[in-house]
Order: structure tokens, then C-alpha cells, then sequence
């Protein structure tokens, strides 16, 4: 099973949950981050400016689907981080 | 020479010297910052309470009173961005969907610049009709539509997709948090009137300039981190965001006089007028036109704008209603 | 008539209306929300403010007035998930677990519904011993007990297990978050007495009404949020969520009267019956009957017995005592 | 070196550190999530409806404990996910 | 015995109570704690309402009163570093660094004693030079700078490194978020005056009290989870953190008295001198001393001297200005 | 690419950041978090008891530098946890 980890400004967050209910993920986790990038800081003490980080768990295949839509549809207009990591879920029929 | 003094009055109160003290904060790299929090529990707090006490002052002096000049600050926000649109395109060669982003927050207004507004116009003992948070309320939205709109006609129209962010546009315009709470408190003032207002008085009424100071600390750094980037925004926002407001000041006290408001309620239109939204606007914004670059439209309304109009901007608006009214 | 007219008061109060704009906000999908520390710092200061008043009125008022109503209150909060779970289970078909964590629920007590009920007594201008807050206090945690007692006996005795998670309990009612401050600002509020309500009434005592309209807003929000689940509960749920809290009412209203309070506390001791724990039952009952399912419980008291209660039960109550005071 | 991250209700925050100890672990970290899932949106801005987020590191086979534990004793009564990956840590000998 | 009975009037203080009950939630383990945003929302509106109130003090009473008293004070916070040292040193054995970390914070000094004592004397009706705060304001830094010092001097001098840190520790001590916030605010006060206090009176002033009390409920929490530090700590520090507090508050009256103070505000420069910085120090000697055990300061500025000053050191202090001033 | 997680006392959070431009970071992820380890319980409640989680995605190399940098300066002075993992990101040529 694959957990992607989406670091984005919170603005984004409609545009990503959105896409992970079309590529098929069955829940995710999110949480207010700060952070620093070539977009500058973002420095988390008022929602203009905040990042939010989000985790999903995900079969290979949706997981290589997220993504490519996150590189292709939301790259291009909002600050983020986007990368993938091997785990071992309990319940892997769950997701 | 009375508009002198009247800056000064302004500077040395108590919420502009705590937001200077929050610039100084930024500029010296004190640690000092408020937890997001907080930050969402003071805008809470301000926006409940302004709208509280407009609803209260609109359920007083009747709707009979108050349509009139409502409409006229509707058509502010939906003229504003029309006439700035092009001064952008034209005179700071900004691309069509920056120009319809900024355009979108100069028109709508900036909750906190009129609170201000209405402290100070309130210790120099300057009377304005106090149901004039009515203007505020209706003035938020429309620019922000008519920005997106502008912005989604300059991008090319890929059908769908762009109905689909004017939908995002309108459902962030009408329900987004910050214009939710104020037309809600507005409406719960109203339905209340002076009895729902004697329970909550000590609580919305009595701290509030002081909640306002505190907050306008942390607006203070907030602003300050942004002043590096007025070298990327460059010399022409820069004049912009001191140039238009005054403009649209006075254009707003014009038509406060025109559509019947005392020497204070115009003021307060033409605060209202030249205020730059930093908080509905943006987040409208990012969401349905996120190919506009957030430096330009933040750095000129939080960085510029807002600043000026509540350091010098409010007391020059009144000097202007001031000589209309003279 | 007279109930109407109370009806119409209690729902033209700024704190019913914010949590009805609250609700209008979960179901317009808008996304206001309070951060997570905003909820709990007003939560402190709600159970802080009623414990501390609370406790300067049994100083002022000596315990032996309070000790005889005291003690009714206890004896309702055991009683009645005794009466309720029967009809849960055989009414309602719901299983034993599952019955005995909303009985557990509907003894227990919301502080939130209190305290709504004393605002509407003060801004009608009927009288109330104010002392009533040690009733809520002692109220909150017997009926957690006997619920997860209940569930235990259900469910199949593990033994060890069993008693670990009796004890879980026994020490999230007793020191847990609300009951613990509760009853803590009562027992600061009886020693310091007058002289120190003095000091610290402008904060404890004068924006109190503000703070909970504030407060009903999230409310509003999070009861709002819970209303799809309805379906869910079915109409058993439905009828339960409104005729119980109606009769624990009368009983609570009526055994006041048995242990001579005057009518204001009556009032009181009805609303608390009938008002069913959304904050220290759920906790308690999560970490003691965790395969209960907490929709059920939630959904009944959140966002059916609570809406229900703060909008019409509480001048139903009062109407109940009036005529039984007549 | 393992790390188990377990997201789960607030209200199992005592049996899941509980838990932990039971199987050797030496510290843990934790913070307030929001999340979806089966059960439904948990939005994290009341008690009652919010996550936390539980990450420990650990030796292999106390994480195959930890996760066995999980699913037999509290998955069935917590909304809640866990998931294991590697890790190359500082100081191994510490854990 | 008139101490008696000033100990017993500041132990029946809300303030003093609300402390207690937060060490029974500690030591009950309840799982009562403030969210991180509370407790710094409390902190930054405790330390700027102090400070304006003194900056508005300093400015009606005038600089020329004040500077003499003020320079006293800073005296007092580079003296007591260096004779607590040798005494840390000698008689604890600590090692260099741990000796002068634990100097630094009792030189330094705790903004929430101050404050718990200036509501004590206005309580008991004993007038006392408002300007104080600025004390308070001067006190705090000079300390921090003598204590990484002498604990740079005592730890070999790594050059480049060496200065680094103390630049941090210079930046933290002078910039750093409680000393800001405080130093920010008095200047602000300064700047309004009368005429701007006025304005957020009711909102830094008149809930000023009932604040102080909610927040001592948490740091009771605080410190009721280190008391268990105190085996660690050892038979030394506990001497010593109640010891050197009654000699620092009696040398700090004395200096009070010699540079013309009256007796509330002697008594309140002996509570200045006597208590031991639990936020701007910690977090100055954590970043510029980190090879210091922060479980020894902290245990004896959090659990040993912070409750011992606010229940019994201020009553002491105070009698002890009384009968110099006899 | 390398994903580095460092958990520690929130006061290091300078010492951090800074390390992380030394080695050539082009950013960071951070958030407040709550622990228990060898030190104890850090609650989290206060500035003067909370720790920090950073997140940092590197190249091996500068991932390598990093965690001997955090070895040697760091961990002697702050209480403080740090692993790295291997994930696979979106546009690598950014880090
Ligand atoms: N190398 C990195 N490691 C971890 N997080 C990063 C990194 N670079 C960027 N981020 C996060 O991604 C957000 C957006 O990045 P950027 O678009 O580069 O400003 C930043 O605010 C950080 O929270
Ligand atoms: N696929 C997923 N990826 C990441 N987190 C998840 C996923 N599914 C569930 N969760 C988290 O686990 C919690 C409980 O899940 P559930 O029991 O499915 O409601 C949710 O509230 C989420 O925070
Ligand atoms: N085994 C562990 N797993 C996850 N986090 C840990 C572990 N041990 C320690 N930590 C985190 O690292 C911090 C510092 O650890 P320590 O120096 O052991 O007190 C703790 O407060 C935890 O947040
Ligand atoms: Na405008
Ligand atoms: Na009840
Ligand atoms: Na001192």
C-alpha cells in the first residue's frame, strides 16, 4: 500500500480532497503546518498565509493516479509538495 | 490646521500604536506572533460584534433609512473594479488575470479599516449613523464577482472548469466565513434589537476597542513580513495602493452625501470605498482564479493600503467629507 | 397566551438566534468553524464562570438550604437512565450497550442548556436561586456511572477487563475536563465568597451573556454538522430525543417543588433533568463503552434534545412550574 | 528501525499509549489531526469528534506486536488506521 | 498577628484558589489542561495590558520620578546573578553552567508574580506607585545577559560559537517574545496616555483580575506536573528557592525604600527582585545555554519559588516593607 | 530521495532550521507536537514544555550530511528524535 503526503497552502484544500474522491481514496488525514519553501515562509499564524498537510492511504494504482492529476491540474497553481512512501497498513482491504 | 491634528489624533491611538508595534515586531525578528487560533478567534470576536451592533442600529432607524445608501455602496463595489481593471492593465502592464485579482480586493472593503474608522471617528466625538456596518456588509461580494468574472473572460474560457470556479466564486462571495459572520450577526442584530443588545453589551460593546488593538498587533507583524516584498511588487502598486484608495475615498464620500448620509456616514462609505479586503477577498480569490499571483494582490492590500488608510487614509476621508459638507 | 409569548422571547435571544445562524452555516455548507483551542477556551470559561458564581451563592445562601435540593439532584440523575434504558431497549430496540450509554446520557446533565435557562430566567425577570449551579454540578456524574454500570452488566463480565474500564469511568466522571472544573470554580467561588466575586466579576460575570451567544454559534455549527445523521438514528430516536427530556422535566420541576425550591429553581432543576450531556457523558462513555455507537448518542442529544430544549423546552419548563406554582 | 503511525479518535488516546508501553515502547510523539473516513468527517474543532495522530518508533518485532494488539483489542471498538514503514534512525540503541 | 492574616487574605484570593485547583488537576491527574493558544492568547494579553497600564502610569507621573527607581532595578538584576552564583556553585556543587542558568532566572523576574502582586495590594487597599510595571519592564533582560556570561566564561570559550550564542541570547533577552510584548506596551501606553486609556479600559483594565485568576488555573496545572521533578532536584534547590527569594525581596524593598519609593512600591520591587523568571529566561538560556539541565531551573523557578511567592512571598514582602517603612 | 523527520524540543527550532540551509535544504514542513521519550512528557500546553516535528525532503547526500550534523551538534544538547526514509517525489529537480 502506498501513503502520499501532500504538503499545500490550505486554500488548496477543496481542489485535493476533491481529487482524492476521484481517484478513489476511501478517507485521508490533514493538519495545519508551517512551512518554508521557494514561495516563501508560511508562517501558519493566519489562514492566508498556512499550509495544511495531508495524508492518504491508497492502493498502488490510485496512488500513481493522484499523482499524476496532482502534477498535471494543481502544481501548476498553488504552492506544494506532493511525494509517495511504501507502507504496511493493517486492514489493507479497508482502502 | 485641523487635518494635521486630526492625523495625529489618529496616530497616537492606542490601536495604531499597537499596530506600529507590530511592525517593529516583524522588522526586528522579535519571535512575537499570535497562534492561528487566536487570530481566528479575535476576526471572530470583530465580525460578530460589528455586524451585532450594525444589525441593532439598522432594526432603529428603519430599513426606510438604510436601502438607499446600501444600494449606492453595491454599486461602488461593482464600479470600482471596472474602472481600476484597466488602470492596471494599461498603467502597470500587469497580466489580465493579476489586474482582475487586484481590481477584486480593491473593490471589496476591509472589515477592519472601517472598525477602525468607526473608533475614531468616535473619540473625536464625530456622530455617523451606526447602522452604516450595512454598507460594509453588502459591499464585500459583489467586487469579488465581478473580479472573478473579469479574470475568467481574460483566461481562455475552458467552459466547465471555469463554471465550475464561478460557482467556487460565488459560494466563497455569499458563504465564505468572514461574510457569513458579519451578514449573520447583522441579521441576528436585527432580529434581536435593543433588548438582544443590553445582554450582550459588556461583551460585544464594551471591549471592543480594546480587542481591536490587541488584534491590530498582530495585523502589525502580519503587515510587516510582507514588507519585503514591496520590492518585488515594484513602484507602480506601490502608488496604486496609496492613489486609488484616495480616490475611491472620495468618490464614496461623494456618493454618501448624494444618497442622503450625514458628514459621518460618508465618511465611513468613502473608508469603505477605499479599503482593500485581505481576508474574503483572497481566499475567493486563490480559489477561483489561483493563477493570480498572491504576491501582488496581498502585498498591495495588506502591505500598502491597509497601512495607509489607517494611519493617514481615515483622517483624510473625513477632511474630505469635511469640505463636501462645509 | 402566555407560553407563545415565552416561546417567542427565548427564540429572539441573541443566544437561541446565533445558534440557529450556526446551524444555518453547517447546512449552507459555509466553512466557519472555531479552531479547536477557541472551543475550549470557551468551554473553560462558561464552566469556570457558572462553577465560580455558582459557588459564591451556596456560600451566601449556607448549605443548609442547598444540601435537601442537593440531594434530589443526585437522586434524579440515578434515576432516571434507570426508567430510560427499559424503554430504549424495548421501545426502541436498541441494544443493551447501545441503551445504556444514552440513559447514561439523558441523567447526565448540559451545562450549556444551564446556563442558557438561567439567561432566559434573568432576561424575563424571573427570580432563581442562584446556588442552583450545585445541582448541575453533583448532577453530572452519577448517571455516567450507573450507565456504564448498566453496560457492563450487558454486556459479557470480563472480568478484569471489566473493572479496569469501570474505573476508567469512575475517574472520567469524577475528574474529568468539565465536571472537574465545575466542580473546582465551585469550590473556589464558596471559599473566596463576595469578596472575591468583586475582583473578578467584570470578567466572570459581565460579558457572560456575549461569551455564550458566541459560544451557541459553534453550537449551532457542530449540532448543524450532525443533523444528516438523523436519518440514521431513525424516528424512534426522533420522538425519544423530545418526550423524555420533556418528562424528566416535569419529575425534575416537581421534586424542586417537593424539596422547596422556589419556582425560578424549579425551572432549573426541570431543565437540568431534561437536558441530556453532550461534553462529560461522551468522553466518559467513549473510553468505558467503547463499542457503543456513539451516532446514536450523539445525534440523540446534540442534535435533537439539545436544539430542542435551549428553543422550546426551556420555557416549557417554566410554563410547567408556573402551573404547578399557581 | 520501524515506525508505526496509528490515527485514531482522541478518545483512544489512553488505550493506544497504553498500549504502546505494554509493548516496549520508549517515547512516542502526537498531535490533533482531522480526518475522513468510514466513519464519516471527524473536523477536528470539538473534542468529541476529533483525531490524533500517534507515531512511534520502534524494534521490528515490537512493532509487529504493537500492530497485532491494535487490530485485536481496539480496532474493533476505534475508528482508527495504522500503518507500519521503515525507517533508518539516529541512535538506534535509544529505541 | 497582622502577617497571619495577610497571608490568609491573599490565600482566599480567586487567583491564589484558582492555582491551588490547578495543582489538584495536576496531582488528580485530570486531563484538564489549556490548548497551546489559550495559554499564549492569556499570556500576551496579561503582559500587554500590564505593560500599557505602566506605560500610561509612567507618563502621568513623569520620567523624573521614575528613572531613579528604574536604574535601582536594574541594579538588583545584574547583582543577584552574581552573588546567587557562588552560592549555586559552593554550596548546591552544581557545575558552572547549571549554576549560572539557575542565576540567570532568579535575577531575572516573573511577570505573573508582579501582577498577583499589584492585585493583591489594590485587594488589601495598600496604594502603590502604578509606574512600577516599568520595573517590571527594565528588570528582565540584564539578568538573562549576566547569566550566559558567566556561563560562557565557565564552559570553555569556543570563539566563534561562543559569540554566536550570546548574540541569540542578546537578541532573545532584548527582542524575544514576553520582553517585546511588555517593553512594546509600555512604550504604547507611554504614547496614549490618559486619553487612550480610556478607550481599552474596559478591555485591559476591568477583566484584568478574573483574567490573572483563569490563567493561574493552568499555571497550578503547570507546576502541579513538576512537582514530581522535586526528588530530582534535591533537598538544595528546595532550600534555596525559598530561601533566596525572601533575601532578594528584602534587598529589593530596601533598594525601594533608599531610592525614594513609597511603601507599595518598595514592596513590589522586593516581589520583583524575589521571583524567578519562568518564560523570558527559560527560553533565552535554552537557546544560549543548552548544555544546561533545563529540569533544575525550571523545577525551582516553576515549582518551588513560583508557588511559594504567590501565596506566601508577597504577604511576607509586604510586611517586611512595612516594618522598614515603620 | 530522502524524506527527514526530526522530532525535538521546541526551542531548538533555530538550531534546526538553520542546520537545514546549511545543508542545502530548499525547504521545511513544522508543526507543534506532543511527546514522551527519555525526557519525560513534553505536553504540549506550553512554549516552555512542546516540541516541534520537522519534515524535510532532501537528496541523499545532503540527507546524509544532515542527520551526522543533527548527530554531532545537535542531539548532545536537545532532547531530540530524527529518521530518515526513502519516498519517491513529484518534480525532484525542486529539492
Ligand atoms: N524540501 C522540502 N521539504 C519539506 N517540505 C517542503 C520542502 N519544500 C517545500 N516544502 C513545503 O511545501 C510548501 C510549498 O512549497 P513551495 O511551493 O516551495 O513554497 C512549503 O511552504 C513547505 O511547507
Ligand atoms: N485512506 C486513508 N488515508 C489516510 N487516513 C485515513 C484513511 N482512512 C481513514 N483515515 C483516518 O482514520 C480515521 C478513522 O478512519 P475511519 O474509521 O475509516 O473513519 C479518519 O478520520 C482519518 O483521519
Ligand atoms: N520511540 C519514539 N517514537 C516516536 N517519538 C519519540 C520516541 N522517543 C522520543 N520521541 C519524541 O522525541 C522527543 C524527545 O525525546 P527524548 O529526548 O527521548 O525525551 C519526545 O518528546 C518525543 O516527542
Ligand atoms: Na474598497
Ligand atoms: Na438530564
Ligand atoms: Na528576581
Amino acid at each position: 500500500m502506498k501513503l502520499v503526503t501532500i504538503v499545500c497552502e490550505a486554500y488548496a484544500k477543496e481542489a485535493v480532497t476533491g481529487l482524492l474522491r476521484q481517484v478513489g481514496a476511501q478517507g485521508y488525514t490533514l493538519f495545519p503546518v508551517e512551512g518554508d519553501g521557494s514561495r516563501g515562509k508560511r508562517p501558519a499564524d493566519i489562514p492566508e498565509f498556512s499550509n495544511i498537510q495531508v495524508e492518504v492511504i491508497l492502493k498502488p494504482d490510485a496512488a500513481e493516479r493522484l499523482l499524476q492529476a496532482l502534477g498535471r491540474d494543481l502544481f501548476p497553481r498553488y504552492g506544494m509538495v506532493a511525494f509517495e512512501s511504501d507502507v504496511r497498513v493493517l486492514r489493507p482491504q479497508k482502502f | 490646521m485641523e487635518i494635521l491634528e486630526a492625523i495625529q489624533a489618529n496616530l497616537l491611538s492606542p490601536a495604531v500604536l499597537f499596530f506600529a508595534l507590530g511592525l517593529v515586531a516583524a522588522l526586528t525578528r522579535s519571535d512575537l506572533r499570535f497562534p492561528e487560533p487566536l487570530y481566528a478567534g479575535l476576526t471572530i470576536y470583530l465580525l460578530v460584534a460589528i455586524g451585532f451592533k450594525g444589525g441593532v442600529a439598522i432594526a432603529a432607524a428603519g430599513i426606510a433609512k438604510v436601502w438607499l445608501p446600501a444600494l449606492a455602496a453595491m454599486l461602488l463595489g461593482t464600479v470600482i473594479p471596472l474602472w481600476v481593471y484597466p488602470v492596471l492593465r494599461v498603467g502597470g502592464k500587469l497580466s489580465p488575470v493579476d489586474s482582475a485579482a487586484i481590481a477584486a480586493h480593491y473593490g471589496s472593503v476591509s472589515a477592519v479599516t472601517f472598525i477602525a474608522a468607526t473608533n475614531y471617528l468616535k473619540a473625536i466625538n464625530q456622530p455617523f449613523e451606526s447602522y452604516a456596518t450595512a454598507f460594509l456588509a453588502v459591499m464585500e461580494s459583489p467586487s469579488i464577482l465581478v473580479g472573478v468574472v473579469l479574470g475568467k473572460l481574460a483566461t481562455k474560457p475552458s467552459g466547465e472548469k471555469s463554471g465550475a470556479s464561478l460557482k467556487t466564486a460565488m459560494h466563497e462571495a455569499l458563504f465564505g466565513r468572514s461574510i457569513f459572520l458579519l451578514v449573520g450577526s447583522l441579521a441576528v442584530g436585527f432580529l434581536c434589537g435593543e433588548t438582544g443588545m443590553r445582554k450582550v453589551e459588556p461583551f460585544f460593546v464594551a471591549p471592543f476597542q480594546g480587542v481591536l488593538a490587541l488584534f491590530l498587533l498582530e495585523m502589525g507583524v502580519v503587515a510587516g513580513r510582507r514588507l519585503e516584498d514591496l520590492k518585488k511588487v515594484g513602484p507602480f502598486l506601490l502608488g496604486f495602493g496609496i492613489l486609488v484608495p484616495v480616490l475611491n475615498g472620495a468618490l464614496g464620500v461623494y456618493l454618501g452625501r448624494l444618497t442622503g448620509l450625514e458628514l459621518g456616514g460618508a465618511t465611513l462609505l468613502g473608508v469603505l470605498s477605499s479599503s482593500a479586503s485581505y481576508i474574503a477577498a483572497p481566499a475567493a480569490i486563490r480559489m477561483s482564479l489561483p493563477e493570480a499571483n498572491p504576491t501582488l494582490y496581498l502585498t498591495s492590500s495588506l502591505a500598502i493600503t491597509f497601512p495607509f488608510n489607517i494611519t493617514l487614509g481615515i483622517p483624510i476621508y473625513l477632511e474630505i467629507a469635511r469640505r463636501l459638507y462645509a
